[in-house]
């Protein structure tokens, strides 16, 4: 995706037409993201095969998470996609002002999830749930199962974020790009593609909502 | 900086007498940033070269001082904790650092862009940082091997990777978890430039199977990678934080670890295997001068490996407390990705029927690589029956299986790809009767090593002992030469390549006749842009079409031409 | 064979002819298969040597006639290699009834075993011939794996759960006994010696070592000292469920799920007590993690299968 | 993706469907169907996934490779899975039928 222009403005040299460059752009995207879903795999995986051995312990700790927040975070993030789509929207059409109007609104939910992570794991710390030597859980259990939950909960909870805090520095940098004026309708692979990998970011959580927090949520869990 | 890295030493103009006035990729540019900031493909491959070369060397003297601790029943050469750093240090760099990258990085970086008639892969800057990333990590795995090394073996098993052992693994860990992305960079690259850079005409069916071989191993490296990096994260975070993930005192299982670990590891020796299988196709052809035999079926048992690859994994976990259901379906897959291998050595075979065969160096390498692939690729079917794998699970005979699979196979296959490939990359040609030389020694002296090792199996010798009994002595000693006439014959090999760098005998565009747009259509050694300027690479033939003018001419009343 | 080159260990144990067969078996397919391809390739390439240098070789694209064939026989082959080797393995890992109850601890570097009567060894194993031998093994620290060559057969003994092997000795002598899984420094010496010997000399030999108590025994003097006894007993008061003749029998969790009985859950109900509660009963009891040692819960766990059980104790020493 | 673009009015629609399901999926959370609580819970979350990848990311219009590698994705997720949960789902099974307790 390199810029110096040869014909048309922005096709790399050893392109034919930039019709090729986006679609090679788009489908190297996507391989990416296809190494994502086996990266976060791995941890559902995890997850999948100690949830099957210890369901009970799995449903006490996960009772330990506030289940409004993650619901609260879970639509802040989908605002963010929908911002997202939008933007890539504004890419299309080509007016400045909606791209870097989207990529501010998707930056500040990005932000507010970041903030309530940020009070989630801080209540984590409090009532002592960090998994490590500190690790202490009540209700007369020896706690090693329900160790291993909140290992896995800021395992995957952790990877996530962190991927949010890349998108948001990207963001910032598009913001840059945006003002540069370097978008113009017919080229703004980079848009596309951030869009595809903010999308992405947001279906992990929209799985991990559902696994980590609501499997305590029912009464018979307390 | 780059320790591991020297500059190559520019070859001096006097090239093929029509490239001396031609700017070749190598003359097209000097000095050291020409080299370390370059998005040419080639000078990548060139790079990787030297890199995986460096590796080689460095994981083939952990060998040899293997062996020369394995002389002697008594473990008196080395500490136990020594001898076991040496073997998890051979098994890293050699299979993340050597086995893994060489004939994608080299060969497949240098080769894929001109074989499909384009100038670059689809991302050339994602190819140098892939470059980069290895580097990275090679550089901080040897950082760790000199600051104390890892004793775990390259499998990492918890718990004793995560809990007991104090060395340090959790360097290793993150190196490994580097170098992966370097991998999965390359693959990238490739599945996207073959599907969507191939030049007009290039349909998939008249791609070199080469190309076959690589997109499929190209997949392996995008789907099972990014769990190895999840797994190795996990370890680190294990053994840094002390969050027992596979902690068995919490209730964790170190069986997780193993299915988690094999899930890529298994399609790992299938990313080693697959390219060495693309290069053994394009050598038997060329040296043939025959069309392959059975194209469709050589190219899709390569997507057949890739894919089913995925769903044995458990038959490194029989033994391991796996329950037997499982261990029974993983034996059962096994067994049916052994046919796909089975069906492209018959078919090499078969390529030589009524052909017009030539032993150069290259053939020797692969008919090599073709006796010793199916040795290795039948002693996994004994692998992979439960009722025997009991007895010789982690013996000496699973050494002597891989190793006949990957230093047999794969390294054959690599050293064959670049004798054949060497005039094109450098424009010289390797002296020919030392070649053949090293070829033999180097056959003969892989058997004498690893044959030996099957019987140790059988008999019992557990693997990665650093002292054995007395009754394994003989055979042992048998390996030991062995490993010394082998290490020799790859020595031998390196010396008369860098010797033909400069004093080599200047390469004509297609000195092996070959057919295949890197020889009939790229110059030797090729410009920047892989063809001579403005020339639009239309394909109209098929592959192998070698004998295209016979089967006309006999249409055209059998005029030869 | 020569004497000193032999082709495989002695055949120790009554499915180490059975494996050999099948290593045979498989020795002579690839044999077979490895000479028909080296051949091929020797005779063609000689056969087939370049001519003349623009001589042609002949225009074939394939057969798929010829594909199919090494295709379906390869996959027939390989489905009889799997299915005599699932059968192999399914049929010698089922454990004939009345085998003698021994326990291996495997520790790092050492390996520790008891007798059904109490005697311990370290690293070596003194056994009966003719009769069949189940180990419940753990590990107290890494994975190690227990395997004796000239029994064919080996299982890891990985830690935080039982893993069991059973195998039947049918020749006197001493074999070698390896740790097969890599488990660290000292992983080979970790090493020992399997000793078969006749009835009457296993039970001289028992009467030698000391022995001060059977495992049932140790077990039950374990149950007074820990005071399970105190909720554990068949009072209706009982703040435990009743543990009497319970073992192997199907128990109902508070959840609805049903677990089996076994060895594996009464160490995660010592060790881990709440994780399965026993349906009609409250989380009370307290974890016993560094109290007990792994030898503790096998002792508990033998006194278990003897705990108010009607039959006799199965696997009853020797006498 | 071709320049094909989708217009906000179906963002928004999308965008409601998302929420109503977040809403649905805490609700069905909220009470006790035993051993159908995660099938429901995956059901919904792979429901709303599928929206945002068919919509939100263009797969819909776009050329059938893109589909295809989104598709590869998520199967050899499943094959990871399945594989690795019939080894734990099937040990006691196993132990059970090697050695009656």
């Amino acid at each position: 995706m390199s810029d110096h222009a040869h014909t048309a403005p922005g096709l790399a040299h050893h392109f034919d037409d930039l019709e090729q460059q986006h679609e090679t752009g788009t489908l190297g995207m996507w391989a990416f993201l296809v190494t994502e879903v086996l990266f976060f795999g791995g941890m559902f995986g995890a997850y999948a095969v100690y949830r099957s051995s210890y369901p009970e312990a799995f449903m006490r700790a996960s009772s330990h998470l506030n289940v409004d927040l993650g619901g609260i975070n879970t639509i802040v993030l989908i605002c963010s996609s929908l911002t997202m789509a939008l933007t890539v929207y504004a890419a299309q059409k080509g007016s400045k002002n909606g791209i870097i109007l989207g990529l501010l609104s998707t930056l500040f939910f990005g932000a507010v999830f970041l903030g309530v992570k940020v009070v989630e794991y801080h209540d984590k710390w409090v009532h002592h749930l960090i998994p490590g030597p500190n690790f202490q859980f009540t209700e007369g259990v020896y706690g090693g199962p329900e160790q291993l939950y909140f290992a896995l909960y800021f395992a995957m909870t952790g990877m996530h974020a962190f991927h949010m805090i890349i998108g948001m520095v990207i963001m910032v940098w598009m913001i840059f790009k945006a003002r540069r004026g370097d978008f113009t309708p017919g080229h703004h692979p980079l848009v596309e593609n951030f869009g595809l990998y903010w999308h992405f970011v947001d279906i992990v959580w929209i799985f991990l909502f559902p696994l980590l927090y609501l499997i305590g949520a029912h009464e018979g869990a307390h | 900086m780059k320790s591991t890295v020297l500059t190559p030493p520019a070859p001096t103009p006097h090239l093929a007498p029509e490239a001396k006035e031609r700017t070749t990729y190598l003359t097209a540019d000097y000095g050291w940033k020409s080299w370390l900031f370059t998005v040419d493909h080639k000078r990548i491959a060139v790079l990787y070269l030297i890199s995986i070369m460096t590796f080689f060397l460095i994981g083939g003297a952990f060998a040899l001082l293997m062996r020369a601790e394995l002389l002697t029943p008594k473990g008196d050469l080395f500490e136990a904790e020594t001898y076991n750093k040496l073997f998890t240090m051979h098994g890293v760099v050699m299979i993340f650092f050597f086995l893994v990258p060489s004939i994608p990085a080299v060969l497949g970086n240098f080769l894929v862009p001109i074989m499909i008639g384009t100038k670059d892969l689809a991302f050339p800057k994602i190819n140098l940082l892939s470059w980069y990333i290895y580097v990275v990590g090679g550089a901080a795995t040897l950082f760790v091997a000199i600051t104390g090394g890892v004793d775990t073996g390259w499998t990492f098993y918890a718990p004793y990777s995560s809990t007991y052992a104090n060395t340090n693994v959790a360097g290793t860990a993150i190196a490994v978890f580097i170098t992966g992305f370097s991998s999965i960079l390359t693959g990238l690259n490739f599945i996207v430039t073959i599907h969507k850079m191939r030049a007009p005409g290039m349909t998939w069916f008249k791609m070199p199977l080469f190309l076959w071989a690589q997109y499929a191993t190209s997949l392996i490296m995008i789907l099972g990678t990014p769990v190895l990096a999840i797994t190795v994260l996990l370890l680190g975070l294990e053994r840094l934080f002390h969050i027992g993930v596979f902690d068995p005192a919490l209730g964790g299982d170190p069986v997780l670890f193993q299915h988690l670990f094999w899930f890529y590891s298994h399609p790992a020796v299938y990313i080693m295997i697959l390219p060495g299988m693309g290069v053994i196709s394009e050598i038997v052809a060329c040296f043939a001068k025959k069309r392959i035999f059975g194209y469709h079926f050589i190219a899709f048992s390569s997507l057949a490996i890739a894919i089913f690859g995925f769903l044995v994994w458990g038959h490194h976990m029989f033994v391991s407390g796996q329950s037997a259901y499982a261990g029974m379906v993983f034996s059962f897959l096994t067994m049916l990705v052994a046919i796909p291998s089975a069906v492209k050595v018959f078919n090499w075979i078969a390529t030589l029927y009524k052909g017009q065969v030539s032993l150069e160096t290259p053939m020797l390498y692969a008919l090599g690589f073709i006796g010793l692939f199916t040795i290795g690729g039948v002693t996994g079917l004994f692998l992979a029956v439960m009722g025997l794998d009991r007895h010789v699970h982690d013996t000496y005979f699973v050494v002597a299986h891989f190793h006949y699979v990957m230093v047999g196979g794969m390294v054959m296959a690599f050293m064959g790809g670049m004798h054949f490939w060497w005039s094109k990359m450098f424009g010289r040609m390797y002296p020919e009767a030392m070649g053949q030389f090293a070829a033999v020694v180097i056959f003969v002296g892989f058997n004498f090593t690893f044959f030996p090792q099957f019987l140790l199996g059988y008999m019992g010798m557990p693997r990665r002992y650093h002292q054995y009994n007395e009754e394994f002595v003989i055979l042992n000693v048998l390996s030991t030469a062995g490993a010394t006439i082998l290490g020799g014959g790859f020595l031998m090999s390196i010396c008369y390549f860098i010797w033909s760098l400069k004093w080599g005998k200047p390469a004509t565009q297609n000195p092996w006749e070959a057919k295949g747009l890197e020889w009939e259509k790229a110059p030797t050694p090729p410009p920047t842009f892989n063809f001579p300027d403005g020339e639009r690479i239309v394909v109209t033939e098929d592959a192998y079409a070698y004998t295209e003018e016979e089967a006309h001419d006999h249409v055209a009343a059998g005029v030869k031409k | 064979m020569w004497k000193d080159f032999p082709l495989y260990p002695e055949q120790a144990s009554t499915i180490a002819q059975p494996v050999d067969l099948l290593y045979f078996f498989l020795i002579a397919v690839s044999a077979f298969f490895a000479l028909l391809i080296s051949v091929l390739v020797v005779v063609f390439a000689a056969k087939y040597r370049k001519s003349r240098p623009d001589a042609y070789s002949a225009h074939i694209e394939g057969s798929t006639k010829l594909e199919m064939v090494w295709t379906i026989i390869p996959l027939g082959l390989t489905m009889v290699m799997f299915a005599w080797g699932t059968i192999l393995f399914f049929d010698q890992a089922r454990m004939p009834a009345g085998a003698m109850e021994f326990t291996v601890t495997g520790k790092q570097w050492m390996w520790k075993v008891q007798h059904p009567t109490g005697q311990r060894e370290i690293n070596d194993l003194h056994m009966p011939i003719g009769r069949p031998l189940r180990l419940t093994m753990t590990s107290e620290d890494v994975i190690h794996s227990y395997y004796i060559p000239a029994f064919r057969t080996k299982q890891d003994v990985v830690p935080g759960r039982y893993s069991q092997m059973w195998f039947e000795a049918n020749k006197l002598g001493t074999f070698d006994l390896f740790c097969a899984e890599y488990c660290g420094t000292k992983h080979s010496q970790m090493i020992g010696k399997v000793t078969v010997m006749t009835q009457e000399d296993y039970e001289r030999w028992l009467s030698g070592a000391v022995a001060n108590e059977t495992p049932v025994q140790a077990g039950e003097r374990l149950f007074t000292a820990l005071r399970c006894i105190t909720c554990h007993n068949a009072t209706s008061a009982a703040r435990g469920p009743n543990l009497a003749g319970q073992f192997g029998k199907e128990v109902e969790l508070s959840t609805g799920a049903k677990v089996t009985f076994d060895a594996d859950y009464v160490r995660e109900s010592i060790l881990n007590p709440n994780a399965k509660l026993v349906a009609g009963f409250q989380p009370l009891m307290p974890t016993f993690q560094g109290q007990v040692k792994e030898e503790d819960i096998l002792s508990l766990i033998a006194y278990l299968k003897t705990f108010g059980a009607t039959a006799p104790a199965a696997g009853s020493a020797a006498k | 993706m071709s320049e094909h673009s989708v217009s906000p009015k179906i963002y928004f629609a999308i965008f409601i469907a998302l929420c109503v399901l977040t809403g649905l999926t805490v609700w069905t959370a909220k009470h006790d169907y035993g051993a159908f609580n995660t099938p429901i819970a995956l059901s919904i979350a792979g429901l709303k996934a599928a929206l945002v990848i068919l919509w939100f990311m263009h797969v819909k219009y776009s050329s059938k490779l893109t589909q295809l590698f989104a598709f590869a994705g998520f199967f050899w997720l499943a094959i990871l899975l399945v594989f690795t949960l019939q080894d734990f789902e099937t040990r006691d099974m196993m132990n059970y039928y090697f050695f009656k307790p």
